[in-house]
């Protein structure tokens, strides 16, 4: 049965990719998801697993070099954080129009400017845009189970997008936490053989890949590619709801922490919910209605769902672990915020930006939160609404 | 044991204060404990002061900031007593852990005022009598097994000796000096 | 099998979304020969056969893939698809080819 | 590797593996390169086909016209090399996995731009790490796609629309890169500089070489543009043969290091003769650049001397 462990959450991805045993991985390292290559190529030194690594020279050939692989037939993955992802950019967006079911372990980090190796979310929330569903982990186990039924969603024919698994840096990937594995066999049932319809390598069919549109095309592509990611919402639903059987583990498009009755709700994506969820209890002791909605869908973007399950709250703070240099909050905030617009919800709303380049987050920092909307709750935002918290001031 | 222990590790680059943290994540896992080992991660190379992290419980642990009000302390290099505040949040009714040759007397002074237990350790002595070269890790993390009661000695030499036998199976020498340095840092610590 | 809608010749510009091939990728070989390019020519190449010595030193020159050759002979052009650059006039040692004007 | 009879006649006969109806401009020298280096493959050998951006690109898979017999893989400008080394990859893992039964080639595509310049690092990782694929610029000496701008391989004093000839400029003031010798020093096995000659036989004789060789190999072919060079098209075969006889371009080759020079002219010509016959360097028969053509034919010279020691010839 089970088997308890402890690792990092890099170890945790490592040893689901071990078990998946996917066909080719490029990958270029950099902190901090240097591991990640480093573990496969360990594994594929001592044979325990078979998978082709390509030591590609950049960032941007690791993506191309998993489109060529993908295109060709290959259960493919690779694994960046950071500068990395964006060095990716123009090329993720091809990986997602081609409709190649590319899964890459992200390690949250900022982006430069200033050099900095912490985590942070600007790099995927950068890439937000880019077609790839993005899926967040709290912890090393979230990593793991994420990943593993990363390929179940993105090579699904309803979907057939590449898939983002995120989880933070260093605060998750280096930490070592107690994990509940999976044993091989079921991973590897669990996710089963690949077999893409088409690919170049196909002896009965060619394929052509990457053409040129002219305007009466290609918005009719996007168009086929939105859907796509509108189907990934019910899919990511089944293929958790399967993965619940196997582990007794339960995930949706986000978890519900003591919200069902909370006046006072945090919104907030990444390892800092479980911080938040001890603030929450010591505060539950005191009469506090506080609660929590951790995001783990992030693409699709469950807007209508999230507004809903927050429907009661009279105060919530949405956190972002990024900036957007908007001027008004991060990218969760806005596309929450209207959500909640679209929704009708009637709460007083906070967009907190938090936890930026490694800035530690404390059960302390979420009290004063809490605090903060049992008092906007009663009196509305007097101040702007868009707020830091945990910044000298 | 308490429900919940906190522990803050100070050492310096390339000492492997963060190597005995993920250790004694190890142990107390072994002996079903849920666990937290983690360094403070910067660009600190080689020399440089670092600090790693521990969190044992019997309960799931969910909390993921550092610990700034630790219940224990280990310092890995006495000379960071100079210029870190090792003690800072500590709490007084844990205590701090040093590697040195002096006495606990001598120690004190420098502990800005901590009012909580002061073990001292000669870790390079018990390394270099055990294992012929200094890696203040095994006496280290045996100190703060024995200071934290995070489990009984007895449990954690046998626990120890399943752990180091799977790990050097071709180098018995290697096995043999780490559980010597281990009972003697057992014995040693004050 | 191919699903119908996914040949080239059942996709143009008034397709919708849903019948579109996913990714707007191809699954047949050389499907551009359904676009004729041969209506861009201006000028047109003519072969005098009377002249030509069947050398096929034109062939390899053709950007268009427009000279068919069958059974060791190069054929007349596939005027289809031939955009009239005239470089075959230029390759022909035995001055066969010549630029005749419009289509 | 073995190295088969050149059969022209047979070869031209083949089924055309780049189909027609693509739209390219017509005279487009690029085109030509990449029928006959796809003639080089064996029939019935199967093979994928990559490609940078580029005017071939935008020309030879626009939506829902495939040129391509083969498999083809697009996936963005700087990055042929690494896609295709992708491609190559899965190649050998479905192999060993036994996925895949048939024996496939892997040749892709780029101009001067994708190859020279955005795609050079792309491409030196691909050929370092040894994938088993060929690489093929067809270089036209400017970026043609977006409008004749400078490249690396623009020749010296050509006028581009980035370095127009006017009164204060003679056009490009830097010298060709050569990147033949930048990936022979890659020490792959296999790299070959060639263009249209005669009945095309070197062209053919090297991408069968670069096709058939284990490991990576690279083929740097001259494709000339009539429309940014500014020449009539029928003068393509001529205008290759002066680039070949002024030593401009010469046909070489380097194989597991050894430099060979395929073609010495038994009279080189002056570089005149070359450039005379296009409009980009037609600001250097301006009276009183006579030195420009002077210092152009010092160039060519330097690097043909180079190239001499090289082959030791």
């Amino acid at each position: 049965m089970a088997i308890k462990e402890r690792m990092s959450g890099n170890e945790a991805v490592a040893y689901a990719i071990k078990q998946i045993n996917p066909d080719v991985m490029p990958a270029f390292p950099i902190t901090p998801s240097t591991e990640l290559p480093q573990f496969v190529s360990n594994y594929i030194a001592n044979g325990e697993i078979d998978t082709e690594f390509i030591p590609v020279e950049s960032e941007h050939s690791s993506m191309s070099a998993a489109i060529g692989a993908s295109a060709a037939g290959a259960r493919t993955l690779t694994a960046t954080s950071s500068c990395g992802l964006a060095y990716m950019w123009e090329v993720l967006y091809v990986a997602a129009s081609d409709r190649l079911p590319i899964a890459l372990a992200l390690v949250n980090r900022g982006l430069t400017g200033p050099l900095n190796i912490n985590c942070e979310h600007s790099d995927s929330m950068g890439a937000r845009d880019s077609g790839w569903i993005q899926i967040y982990a709290e912890n090393n186990q979230e990593a793991y189970d994420n990943f593993v039924m990363a390929y179940r969603i993105a090579e699904h024919k309803d979907v057939m997008l590449p898939i983002m698994a995120c989880m933070d840096g260093f605060i998750t990937s280096h930490a070592v936490e107690n994990i509940t594995l999976l044993e091989d066999d079921l991973v590897k049932n669990f996710v089963g053989e690949y077999h893409p319809e088409h690919y170049l390598l196909n002896k009965d069919e060619v394929m052509a890949l990457g053409p040129y549109a002219v305007s009466n095309y290609c918005m009719e592509a996007k168009r086929a590619q939105a859907q796509a990611m509108m189907n990934a919402k019910q899919v990511i639903l089944d293929v958790a709801k399967e993965f619940e059987e196997m582990s007794g583990r339960k995930y949706g498009l986000f978890e519900e922490y003591r919200l069902e009755d909370a006046d006072y709700a945090v919104v907030a994506i990444g390892s800092a919910c479980g911080t938040a969820k001890d603030a929450i209890d010591r505060l539950r002791e005191k009469g506090v209605k506080a609660g929590l909605l951790k995001v783990r869908v992030f693409r699709p973007f469950p807007g209508k769902e999230m507004a809903e399950a927050l429907a009661n709250c009279k105060a919530i703070a949405i956190m972002d672990r990024c900036e957007s240099y908007s001027a008004n909050g991060g990218p969760l905030s806005a596309e929450l915020g209207a959500a909640l617009f679209k929704n009708k919800n009637q709460a007083e709303v906070l967009n907190i930006v938090y936890g930026l380049s490694g800035r530690d987050m404390t059960v302390e920092d979420f009290e004063k939160i809490y605090e903060d909307l049992a008092d906007v709750a009663v009196n509305g935002v007097k101040e702007d609404s868009y707020r830091y918290v945990g910044v000298r001031e | 044991m308490r429900d919940l222990i906190e522990i803050r590790w100070h050492g310096r680059g390339g000492q492997g204060a963060k190597t005995a943290a993920l250790l004694l994540a190890d142990v107390a896992f072994n002996i079903g404990k849920n666990v937290q080992g983690f360094p403070e991660y910067g660009p600190e190379r080689m020399g440089a002061p670092i600090t790693a992290y521990n969190r044992i419980s019997d309960n799931a642990i969910r909390v993921h900031s550092n610990i700034y009000d630790p219940d224990f302390v280990a310092v890995v290099d006495e000379t960071l007593l100079h210029t870190v505040d090792v003690t800072k949040g500590l709490s007084e009714d844990g205590g701090i852990l040093i590697n040195t040759e002096k006495s606990k007397e001598e120690i004190i002074p420098l502990l800005n005022g901590y009012k909580g237990k002061v073990y001292t350790i000669d870790a390079r002595k018990i390394s270099e009598e055990a294992l012929g070269k200094y890696f203040p890790n095994m006496p280290m993390l045996a100190a703060m097994v024995k200071i934290t009661e995070v489990m009984d000695e007895e449990r954690f030499i046998s626990e120890m000796k399943a752990s180091l036998e799977h790990k050097f199976a071709k180098k018995p020498e290697v096995l043999e000096g780490n559980m010597k340095a281990l009972k003697a840092a057992l014995e040693q610590v004050q | 099998m191919l699903e119908d809608k996914f040949k080239t010749e059942n996709i143009d510009e008034t397709v919708r979304w849903q019948d579109l091939t996913p990714g707007l990728q191809i699954y047949e070989s050389g499907s551009s020969r359904l676009f004729n390019t041969g209506e861009w020519r201006v000028n047109t190449p003519v072969v005098d056969f009377e002249k030509c010595k069947q050398c096929l030193l034109c062939v390899p020159y053709c950007p268009d893939s427009s000279i068919p050759v069958k059974d060791g002979k190069r054929l007349d052009f596939d005027y289809d698809h031939c955009k009239g650059c005239g470089i075959c006039v230029g390759v022909c040692p035995f001055h066969a080819i010549t630029m005749k004007e419009g289509k | 590797m073995m190295e088969n009879k050149f059969n022209f006649k047979e070869i031209q006969e083949r089924p055309e593996r780049l189909a027609p109806g693509h739209r390219m401009c017509a005279g487009c020298g690029g085109t030509i390169a990449v029928r006959n280096v796809l003639k080089a493959l064996h029939p019935g050998d199967k093979a994928v086909v990559g490609n940078a951006t580029g005017c071939l690109e935008v020309s030879s898979f626009t939506y829902p016209y495939s040129s391509y017999e083969d498999s083809y893989i697009h996936s963005a400008f700087e990055n042929a090399g690494a896609t295709l080394a992708g491609a190559e990859t899965a190649y050998k893992a479905l192999k060993k996995r036994g996925k895949i039964k048939e024996n496939y080639k892997f040749i892709t595509f780029g101009g001067d731009g994708g190859t020279y310049d955005i795609g050079l690092q792309s491409l030196s990782g691909a050929m370092e790490r040894g994938h088993d694929l060929v690489y093929v610029c067809y270089d036209n000496g400017a970026y043609m796609n977006t409008g004749i701008q400078r490249s690396s391989a623009t020749p010296m004093y050509a006028d581009t629309t980035t370095t127009p000839a006017g009164t204060q400029s003679n056009g490009k003031p830097q010298v060709r890169k050569d990147l033949v010798a930048v990936m022979a020093a890659h020490n792959i096995p296999y790299t070959a500089q060639t263009t249209f000659i005669g009945n095309m036989k070197d062209l053919y004789v090297k991408s069968e070489k670069a096709i058939y060789t284990e490991g990576p190999a690279f083929l740097n072919i001259m494709a000339p543009c009539p429309r940014g060079w500014r020449f009539e098209a029928a003068d393509m075969a001529e205008i290759c043969k002066l680039a070949v006889e002024t030593c401009y371009w010469p046909l070489f080759e380097v194989e597991n290091g050894k430099w060979i020079i395929n073609y010495e002219p038994k009279n080189k010509l002056p570089i005149e003769d070359f450039l005379k016959k296009q409009g980009r360097f037609k600001h250097l028969f301006k009276k009183g650049n006579e030195d420009l053509i002077a210092q152009f034919q010092k160039e060519v010279d330097r690097r043909w001397e180079e190239l001499k020691i090289k082959a030791n010839a």
